[in-house]
Protein backbone atom coordinates (compact mmCIF):
# COMPACT_ATOMS: atom_id res chain seq x y z
CA UNK A 1 0.00 0.00 0.00
CA UNK A 2 0.69 3.61 -0.43
CA UNK A 3 -0.92 7.01 -0.96
CA UNK A 4 -2.62 7.67 -3.94
CA UNK A 5 -3.47 10.93 -5.47
CA UNK A 6 -5.07 12.10 -8.77
CA UNK A 7 -6.55 14.87 -10.41
CA UNK A 8 -9.00 13.25 -12.30
CA UNK A 9 -10.51 14.31 -15.94
CA UNK A 10 -12.81 11.21 -16.25
CA UNK A 11 -15.46 10.30 -13.68
CA UNK A 12 -14.53 9.28 -10.03
CA UNK A 13 -15.65 6.05 -9.13
CA UNK A 14 -15.72 6.06 -5.13
CA UNK A 15 -16.17 2.34 -4.46
CA UNK A 16 -12.66 2.02 -6.62
CA UNK A 17 -10.87 5.01 -4.35
CA UNK A 18 -12.56 2.94 -1.47
CA UNK A 19 -10.81 -0.69 -2.75
CA UNK A 20 -7.31 1.08 -2.87
CA UNK A 21 -7.14 1.18 1.05
CA UNK A 22 -7.47 -1.77 3.61
CA UNK A 23 -5.15 -3.84 4.70
CA UNK A 24 -5.59 -6.84 7.38
CA UNK A 25 -3.76 -4.69 10.23
CA UNK A 26 -6.85 -1.89 9.98
CA UNK A 27 -10.00 -2.18 11.69
CA UNK A 28 -11.14 1.10 9.91
CA UNK A 29 -11.50 2.51 6.89
CA UNK A 30 -13.59 6.59 5.91
CA UNK A 31 -14.59 7.53 2.77
CA UNK A 32 -15.45 10.90 1.45
CA UNK A 33 -17.18 11.61 -1.21
CA UNK A 34 -17.68 15.67 -2.17
CA UNK A 35 -20.62 16.02 -5.12
CA UNK A 36 -22.34 19.10 -6.54
CA UNK A 37 -25.12 19.98 -5.08
CA UNK A 38 -28.34 21.63 -6.80
CA UNK A 39 -28.51 24.59 -4.86
CA UNK A 40 -25.67 26.99 -3.20
CA UNK A 41 -26.31 30.18 -1.68
CA UNK A 42 -29.70 29.90 -2.58
CA UNK A 43 -29.06 29.85 -6.08
CA UNK A 44 -29.97 27.17 -8.56
CA UNK A 45 -26.91 25.55 -9.66
CA UNK A 46 -27.03 23.87 -13.00
CA UNK A 47 -23.97 22.63 -12.95
CA UNK A 48 -20.14 23.38 -12.00
CA UNK A 49 -16.55 24.17 -14.00
CA UNK A 50 -13.41 22.52 -11.74
CA UNK A 51 -10.37 23.95 -12.82
CA UNK A 52 -6.96 23.40 -11.72
CA UNK A 53 -3.18 24.25 -12.10
CA UNK A 54 -2.45 20.29 -12.27
CA UNK A 55 1.01 20.40 -12.45
CA UNK A 56 0.96 21.26 -8.73
CA UNK A 57 -1.97 20.20 -7.70
CA UNK A 58 -0.77 16.84 -7.88
CA UNK A 59 2.13 17.80 -5.35
CA UNK A 60 0.36 19.70 -2.85
CA UNK A 61 -2.26 16.71 -2.82
CA UNK A 62 0.19 14.36 -1.97
CA UNK A 63 1.93 16.82 0.71
CA UNK A 64 -1.51 16.97 2.27
CA UNK A 65 -2.14 13.28 1.91
CA UNK A 66 1.75 13.00 3.51
CA UNK A 67 0.54 14.76 6.80
CA UNK A 68 -2.62 12.98 7.15
CA UNK A 69 -0.46 9.76 7.17
CA UNK A 70 1.53 10.72 9.60
CA UNK A 71 -1.05 12.19 11.89
CA UNK A 72 -2.98 8.88 11.54
CA UNK A 73 0.23 6.22 11.50
CA UNK A 74 -1.37 4.77 8.27
CA UNK A 75 -0.25 5.37 4.40
CA UNK A 76 -3.09 3.42 3.37
CA UNK A 77 -4.55 7.11 1.95
CA UNK A 78 -6.06 7.24 -1.80
CA UNK A 79 -7.58 10.92 -3.01
CA UNK A 80 -8.83 11.73 -6.43
CA UNK A 81 -10.23 15.36 -7.57
CA UNK A 82 -12.18 15.71 -10.18
CA UNK A 83 -11.36 18.49 -12.55
CA UNK A 84 -13.71 20.08 -15.83
CA UNK A 85 -17.51 19.96 -16.11
CA UNK A 86 -19.42 18.45 -13.50
CA UNK A 87 -23.40 17.82 -13.19
CA UNK A 88 -25.37 17.83 -10.29
CA UNK A 89 -24.48 14.61 -8.36
CA UNK A 90 -21.28 14.03 -9.96
CA UNK A 91 -18.40 13.34 -7.33
CA UNK A 92 -15.81 15.99 -7.59
CA UNK A 93 -13.60 14.25 -4.60
CA UNK A 94 -13.32 10.88 -2.92
CA UNK A 95 -11.17 10.21 0.12
CA UNK A 96 -10.05 6.95 1.20
CA UNK A 97 -8.42 6.05 4.67
CA UNK A 98 -8.03 3.10 6.05
CA UNK A 99 -6.62 2.43 9.69
CA UNK A 100 -5.82 -0.21 12.76
CA UNK A 101 -8.68 2.62 15.10
CA UNK A 102 -11.40 4.78 13.70
CA UNK A 103 -10.83 7.81 15.43
CA UNK A 104 -7.52 8.10 13.36
CA UNK A 105 -9.34 7.06 10.13
CA UNK A 106 -11.83 10.03 10.44
CA UNK A 107 -8.97 12.63 11.64
CA UNK A 108 -7.21 11.89 8.28
CA UNK A 109 -10.09 11.80 6.45
CA UNK A 110 -11.50 15.11 7.89
CA UNK A 111 -7.87 16.76 7.33
CA UNK A 112 -7.62 16.05 4.06
CA UNK A 113 -10.70 16.97 2.77
CA UNK A 114 -9.85 20.55 5.33
CA UNK A 115 -7.04 21.08 3.74
CA UNK A 116 -7.84 20.38 0.36
CA UNK A 117 -10.11 23.17 0.53
CA UNK A 118 -7.61 26.14 1.38
CA UNK A 119 -4.44 24.71 -0.31
CA UNK A 120 -4.95 22.77 -3.25
CA UNK A 121 -5.06 25.41 -6.44
CA UNK A 122 -8.26 24.06 -7.83
CA UNK A 123 -11.23 26.69 -8.43
CA UNK A 124 -14.92 26.49 -9.28
CA UNK A 125 -17.17 28.62 -11.45
CA UNK A 126 -21.00 27.52 -10.24
CA UNK A 127 -23.33 27.68 -13.51
CA UNK A 128 -26.97 28.57 -12.57
CA UNK A 129 -30.20 27.85 -14.04
CA UNK A 130 -30.46 30.85 -14.83
CA UNK A 131 -27.23 30.81 -17.77
CA UNK A 132 -25.28 32.78 -15.49
CA UNK A 133 -21.91 31.64 -14.58
CA UNK A 134 -19.77 32.85 -11.10
CA UNK A 135 -16.08 31.69 -9.80
CA UNK A 136 -16.92 30.88 -5.88
CA UNK A 137 -15.57 32.76 -3.53
CA UNK A 138 -12.12 30.83 -2.08
CA UNK A 139 -9.99 30.70 0.60
CA UNK A 140 -6.60 32.37 0.61
CA UNK A 141 -4.09 29.46 1.18
CA UNK A 142 -1.47 29.48 3.89
CA UNK A 143 2.13 30.21 2.65
CA UNK A 144 4.68 29.76 5.52
CA UNK A 145 7.76 31.64 5.30
CA UNK A 146 9.98 29.26 5.48
CA UNK A 147 8.68 28.32 2.32
CA UNK A 148 10.21 30.91 0.82
CA UNK A 149 13.37 30.79 -1.32
CA UNK B 1 15.87 36.45 -17.15
CA UNK B 2 12.79 34.99 -18.72
CA UNK B 3 10.33 34.09 -16.16
CA UNK B 4 7.15 31.67 -17.41
CA UNK B 5 4.05 33.23 -15.58
CA UNK B 6 0.64 31.30 -15.17
CA UNK B 7 -2.77 32.76 -14.74
CA UNK B 8 -5.76 30.96 -13.44
CA UNK B 9 -9.32 31.44 -12.77
CA UNK B 10 -10.60 34.67 -11.98
CA UNK B 11 -7.26 36.00 -12.74
CA UNK B 12 -7.48 34.25 -16.18
CA UNK B 13 -10.98 35.97 -17.12
CA UNK B 14 -10.19 39.40 -15.98
CA UNK B 15 -6.81 39.55 -18.49
CA UNK B 16 -7.76 36.90 -21.09
CA UNK B 17 -4.34 35.53 -20.81
CA UNK B 18 -3.27 32.09 -19.47
CA UNK B 19 0.27 31.81 -19.67
CA UNK B 20 2.99 34.62 -20.60
CA UNK B 21 6.84 35.16 -20.27
CA UNK B 22 7.89 38.37 -19.23
CA UNK B 23 11.34 39.53 -18.97
CA UNK B 24 12.86 40.59 -16.12
CA UNK B 25 16.29 42.14 -14.91
CA UNK B 26 18.38 39.65 -13.08
CA UNK B 27 17.80 39.35 -8.92
CA UNK B 28 14.10 40.42 -9.95
CA UNK B 29 11.89 38.67 -6.98
CA UNK B 30 8.23 37.64 -7.46
CA UNK B 31 6.68 40.97 -6.33
CA UNK B 32 8.80 43.09 -8.80
CA UNK B 33 7.32 40.29 -11.39
CA UNK B 34 4.02 41.24 -11.08
CA UNK B 35 4.56 44.84 -11.14
CA UNK B 36 6.52 44.60 -13.89
CA UNK B 37 2.99 42.43 -15.41
CA UNK B 38 0.39 45.31 -13.93
CA UNK B 39 1.89 48.00 -15.56
CA UNK B 40 2.52 46.10 -18.80
CA UNK B 41 -0.98 46.73 -19.88
CA UNK B 42 -4.66 48.00 -18.66
CA UNK B 43 -6.20 44.45 -18.56
CA UNK B 44 -3.25 43.07 -15.86
CA UNK B 45 -3.83 46.18 -14.13
CA UNK B 46 -6.80 44.35 -12.95
CA UNK B 47 -4.50 41.55 -10.68
CA UNK B 48 -4.33 42.66 -7.66
CA UNK B 49 -1.34 44.11 -6.49
CA UNK B 50 -0.05 41.16 -3.60
CA UNK B 51 -1.96 38.12 -5.23
CA UNK B 52 -0.87 34.61 -3.77
CA UNK B 53 1.76 33.02 -5.46
CA UNK B 54 3.62 29.66 -6.54
CA UNK B 55 7.48 29.39 -7.52
CA UNK B 56 7.79 25.99 -9.41
CA UNK B 57 4.74 24.85 -7.99
CA UNK B 58 5.39 25.90 -4.60
CA UNK B 59 3.41 28.37 -2.67
CA UNK B 60 6.01 31.20 -1.84
CA UNK B 61 6.12 34.70 -0.47
CA UNK B 62 6.18 37.90 -2.54
CA UNK B 63 9.92 38.38 -2.06
CA UNK B 64 10.88 34.99 -3.56
CA UNK B 65 13.93 35.79 -5.58
CA UNK B 66 13.32 34.31 -9.56
CA UNK B 67 15.42 32.88 -11.98
CA UNK B 68 15.51 32.30 -15.48
CA UNK B 69 13.22 29.79 -16.32
CA UNK B 70 11.31 29.81 -13.08
CA UNK B 71 7.28 29.27 -13.30
CA UNK B 72 5.29 32.23 -11.53
CA UNK B 73 1.69 30.98 -10.96
CA UNK B 74 -0.76 33.90 -9.68
CA UNK B 75 -3.02 31.70 -7.53
CA UNK B 76 -6.67 33.54 -6.76
CA UNK B 77 -7.85 31.93 -3.40
CA UNK B 78 -8.76 28.48 -4.29
CA UNK B 79 -12.14 26.26 -3.68
CA UNK B 80 -10.99 22.31 -3.87
CA UNK B 81 -13.43 19.57 -2.62
CA UNK C 1 -34.56 8.46 0.71
CA UNK C 2 -35.07 7.40 4.22
CA UNK C 3 -33.15 5.32 7.00
CA UNK C 4 -31.95 1.76 6.02
CA UNK C 5 -30.61 -0.11 8.73
CA UNK C 6 -30.13 -3.76 8.62
CA UNK C 7 -28.75 -6.65 10.81
CA UNK C 8 -26.88 -8.89 7.98
CA UNK C 9 -25.91 -12.88 8.02
CA UNK C 10 -24.70 -12.45 4.74
CA UNK C 11 -21.43 -10.08 3.68
CA UNK C 12 -21.89 -6.39 3.25
CA UNK C 13 -21.08 -4.37 0.29
CA UNK C 14 -20.03 -1.21 1.32
CA UNK C 15 -20.74 0.38 -2.45
CA UNK C 16 -23.89 -0.61 -1.96
CA UNK C 17 -24.69 0.90 1.37
CA UNK C 18 -22.93 4.15 0.38
CA UNK C 19 -25.27 4.11 -3.00
CA UNK C 20 -28.22 4.00 -0.33
CA UNK C 21 -27.66 7.62 0.50
CA UNK C 22 -27.17 10.71 -1.41
CA UNK C 23 -29.35 13.23 -2.95
CA UNK C 24 -29.12 16.42 -5.47
CA UNK C 25 -29.15 18.53 -1.85
CA UNK C 26 -25.95 17.12 -0.57
CA UNK C 27 -22.53 18.28 -0.96
CA UNK C 28 -20.79 15.31 1.20
CA UNK C 29 -21.18 12.01 1.85
CA UNK C 30 -18.84 9.63 4.50
CA UNK C 31 -19.25 6.20 4.46
CA UNK C 32 -17.68 4.24 7.58
CA UNK C 33 -16.16 0.29 7.26
CA UNK C 34 -15.49 -1.37 10.01
CA UNK C 35 -13.34 -4.62 9.25
CA UNK C 36 -11.81 -7.44 11.18
CA UNK C 37 -8.37 -6.77 12.16
CA UNK C 38 -5.10 -9.66 12.14
CA UNK C 39 -3.91 -8.68 15.48
CA UNK C 40 -5.90 -7.26 19.22
CA UNK C 41 -4.55 -6.07 22.26
CA UNK C 42 -0.89 -8.28 20.95
CA UNK C 43 -2.49 -11.27 20.08
CA UNK C 44 -2.80 -12.98 16.35
CA UNK C 45 -6.62 -13.04 15.48
CA UNK C 46 -7.73 -15.82 12.84
CA UNK C 47 -11.23 -14.48 12.56
CA UNK C 48 -14.39 -13.66 14.91
CA UNK C 49 -18.13 -14.11 16.20
CA UNK C 50 -20.43 -11.73 16.08
CA UNK C 51 -23.47 -12.64 18.16
CA UNK C 52 -26.36 -10.50 18.61
CA UNK C 53 -30.33 -10.28 20.22
CA UNK C 54 -31.12 -9.14 16.33
CA UNK C 55 -34.94 -8.50 17.14
CA UNK C 56 -33.48 -5.77 19.22
CA UNK C 57 -30.36 -4.69 17.54
CA UNK C 58 -32.53 -3.82 14.80
CA UNK C 59 -35.38 -1.09 16.41
CA UNK C 60 -31.68 0.02 18.48
CA UNK C 61 -29.96 0.90 15.18
CA UNK C 62 -32.85 2.35 14.12
CA UNK C 63 -33.04 4.77 17.10
CA UNK C 64 -29.53 5.59 16.93
CA UNK C 65 -29.77 6.49 12.88
CA UNK C 66 -32.56 8.37 13.65
CA UNK C 67 -31.14 10.58 16.56
CA UNK C 68 -28.17 10.75 13.88
CA UNK C 69 -30.67 11.97 11.36
CA UNK C 70 -31.55 14.85 13.88
CA UNK C 71 -28.44 15.86 14.43
CA UNK C 72 -27.39 15.90 10.51
CA UNK C 73 -30.57 17.40 9.70
CA UNK C 74 -30.29 14.73 7.05
CA UNK C 75 -32.25 11.01 6.58
CA UNK C 76 -30.06 10.35 3.90
CA UNK C 77 -29.00 6.83 6.23
CA UNK C 78 -27.84 3.85 6.20
CA UNK C 79 -26.30 0.90 8.19
CA UNK C 80 -25.46 -2.18 8.04
CA UNK C 81 -24.22 -4.63 10.67
CA UNK C 82 -23.29 -8.24 10.08
CA UNK C 83 -23.82 -10.86 12.46
CA UNK C 84 -21.94 -14.74 11.98
CA UNK C 85 -18.29 -16.00 11.60
CA UNK C 86 -15.87 -13.20 9.95
CA UNK C 87 -13.04 -13.57 8.70
CA UNK C 88 -9.91 -11.48 8.80
CA UNK C 89 -10.91 -8.14 6.78
CA UNK C 90 -14.53 -9.16 6.54
CA UNK C 91 -16.69 -5.70 6.72
CA UNK C 92 -18.61 -6.11 10.26
CA UNK C 93 -20.08 -2.63 9.58
CA UNK C 94 -20.61 -0.39 7.44
CA UNK C 95 -22.63 3.25 8.07
CA UNK C 96 -23.01 5.92 5.26
CA UNK C 97 -24.67 9.35 5.47
CA UNK C 98 -24.82 11.84 3.03
CA UNK C 99 -25.81 15.65 3.98
CA UNK C 100 -25.71 19.28 2.50
CA UNK C 101 -22.35 19.78 4.18
CA UNK C 102 -19.30 17.63 5.17
CA UNK C 103 -19.33 18.17 8.90
CA UNK C 104 -22.79 17.12 9.57
CA UNK C 105 -22.01 14.19 7.33
CA UNK C 106 -18.81 13.54 9.26
CA UNK C 107 -20.83 14.03 12.81
CA UNK C 108 -23.30 12.20 11.93
CA UNK C 109 -21.17 9.01 10.91
CA UNK C 110 -18.94 8.99 13.89
CA UNK C 111 -22.27 9.35 16.22
CA UNK C 112 -23.14 6.23 14.67
CA UNK C 113 -20.74 4.17 15.30
CA UNK C 114 -19.60 5.29 19.05
CA UNK C 115 -23.22 4.90 20.05
CA UNK C 116 -23.46 1.56 18.40
CA UNK C 117 -20.13 0.78 20.09
CA UNK C 118 -22.08 1.13 23.54
CA UNK C 119 -25.51 0.33 22.86
CA UNK C 120 -26.40 -2.19 20.13
CA UNK C 121 -26.69 -5.70 21.73
CA UNK C 122 -24.10 -7.59 19.89
CA UNK C 123 -21.14 -9.53 20.92
CA UNK C 124 -17.60 -10.04 19.67
CA UNK C 125 -16.30 -13.34 20.38
CA UNK C 126 -12.33 -13.48 19.00
CA UNK C 127 -10.88 -16.12 17.41
CA UNK C 128 -7.16 -16.66 17.84
CA UNK C 129 -4.52 -18.40 15.76
CA UNK C 130 -3.40 -20.64 18.79
CA UNK C 131 -7.65 -22.47 18.64
CA UNK C 132 -8.98 -19.88 21.82
CA UNK C 133 -11.54 -17.39 21.71
CA UNK C 134 -12.70 -15.73 23.95
CA UNK C 135 -15.64 -12.71 24.41
CA UNK C 136 -14.28 -9.61 23.84
CA UNK C 137 -14.81 -7.12 27.01
CA UNK C 138 -17.63 -4.73 26.18
CA UNK C 139 -19.17 -1.78 27.19
CA UNK C 140 -22.28 -0.92 29.49
CA UNK C 141 -25.13 0.31 27.54
CA UNK C 142 -26.57 3.34 29.25
CA UNK C 143 -29.99 2.97 30.92
CA UNK C 144 -31.86 5.98 31.24
CA UNK C 145 -34.46 5.99 34.04
CA UNK C 146 -36.93 7.19 32.01
CA UNK C 147 -36.88 4.66 29.68
CA UNK C 148 -38.47 2.41 32.78
CA UNK C 149 -41.87 1.45 32.56
CA UNK D 1 -47.32 -14.86 34.93
CA UNK D 2 -44.86 -16.57 32.69
CA UNK D 3 -41.82 -14.15 31.69
CA UNK D 4 -39.87 -15.47 28.39
CA UNK D 5 -35.96 -14.95 29.43
CA UNK D 6 -33.34 -14.79 27.13
CA UNK D 7 -29.72 -15.08 27.30
CA UNK D 8 -26.82 -14.19 25.15
CA UNK D 9 -22.56 -14.15 24.65
CA UNK D 10 -21.01 -14.96 27.54
CA UNK D 11 -24.37 -15.38 29.43
CA UNK D 12 -25.41 -18.31 27.82
CA UNK D 13 -21.68 -20.10 27.78
CA UNK D 14 -21.78 -19.21 31.34
CA UNK D 15 -25.32 -21.39 31.80
CA UNK D 16 -25.41 -23.24 28.65
CA UNK D 17 -28.81 -21.82 28.22
CA UNK D 18 -30.31 -19.71 25.82
CA UNK D 19 -33.77 -19.24 26.73
CA UNK D 20 -35.95 -20.33 29.04
CA UNK D 21 -39.26 -19.50 30.65
CA UNK D 22 -39.86 -18.40 34.51
CA UNK D 23 -43.17 -18.48 36.53
CA UNK D 24 -43.32 -15.46 38.90
CA UNK D 25 -45.78 -13.81 41.10
CA UNK D 26 -47.92 -11.02 39.96
CA UNK D 27 -46.56 -7.59 40.60
CA UNK D 28 -42.62 -9.09 40.19
CA UNK D 29 -40.30 -6.61 39.03
CA UNK D 30 -36.84 -7.75 36.31
CA UNK D 31 -34.83 -8.35 39.63
CA UNK D 32 -37.46 -10.27 41.06
CA UNK D 33 -36.89 -12.49 37.71
CA UNK D 34 -33.50 -12.37 38.00
CA UNK D 35 -33.24 -13.16 41.82
CA UNK D 36 -35.25 -16.07 41.19
CA UNK D 37 -33.06 -17.34 38.08
CA UNK D 38 -30.24 -17.21 40.18
CA UNK D 39 -31.58 -19.31 43.01
CA UNK D 40 -33.01 -22.00 40.73
CA UNK D 41 -29.71 -23.83 39.28
CA UNK D 42 -25.71 -23.26 40.07
CA UNK D 43 -25.13 -22.20 36.69
CA UNK D 44 -27.72 -19.40 36.78
CA UNK D 45 -26.23 -18.06 39.92
CA UNK D 46 -22.65 -17.31 37.68
CA UNK D 47 -24.77 -14.14 35.91
CA UNK D 48 -24.56 -11.01 37.60
CA UNK D 49 -26.82 -10.36 40.37
CA UNK D 50 -27.49 -6.92 38.76
CA UNK D 51 -27.05 -7.17 35.02
CA UNK D 52 -28.17 -4.61 32.13
CA UNK D 53 -31.59 -5.93 30.97
CA UNK D 54 -33.95 -5.34 28.45
CA UNK D 55 -37.39 -5.66 28.78
CA UNK D 56 -39.74 -6.13 25.27
CA UNK D 57 -36.38 -4.97 23.83
CA UNK D 58 -35.72 -2.25 24.98
CA UNK D 59 -33.23 -1.24 27.80
CA UNK D 60 -35.20 -0.87 31.04
CA UNK D 61 -34.20 -0.70 35.18
CA UNK D 62 -33.86 -3.22 37.17
CA UNK D 63 -37.62 -2.14 38.84
CA UNK D 64 -39.49 -2.56 35.53
CA UNK D 65 -42.44 -4.27 35.95
CA UNK D 66 -43.01 -7.78 34.45
CA UNK D 67 -46.10 -8.49 32.62
CA UNK D 68 -47.52 -12.10 31.54
CA UNK D 69 -45.68 -13.04 28.53
CA UNK D 70 -42.70 -10.43 28.59
CA UNK D 71 -39.22 -11.12 26.66
CA UNK D 72 -36.98 -10.32 29.43
CA UNK D 73 -33.31 -10.21 28.10
CA UNK D 74 -30.02 -10.21 29.91
CA UNK D 75 -27.66 -8.21 28.29
CA UNK D 76 -23.89 -8.10 28.67
CA UNK D 77 -21.63 -5.65 28.24
CA UNK D 78 -21.79 -5.00 24.39
CA UNK D 79 -19.33 -4.71 21.51
CA UNK D 80 -21.11 -3.79 18.17
CA UNK D 81 -19.11 -2.11 15.18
Amino acid sequence: MSIHCVIAAAPIDPAGVLARVGSPADGAAVLFVGTVREENDGRRVSGMRYDAYVDMAVPVLLAIAGEAAEHAGSDRIAVEHRVGELGIGAVSIAIAVSSPHRANAFDAARYIIEQVKVRLPVWKEEHYVTGESAWLDGAVPPVKAHESR
Amino acid sequence: MRVNLLLFAVYRDLTGVDELVVDLPEGSDAADAIDTLRSTDRRFARIPARPVIAVNREYVLLDALLRDGDELALIPPVAGG
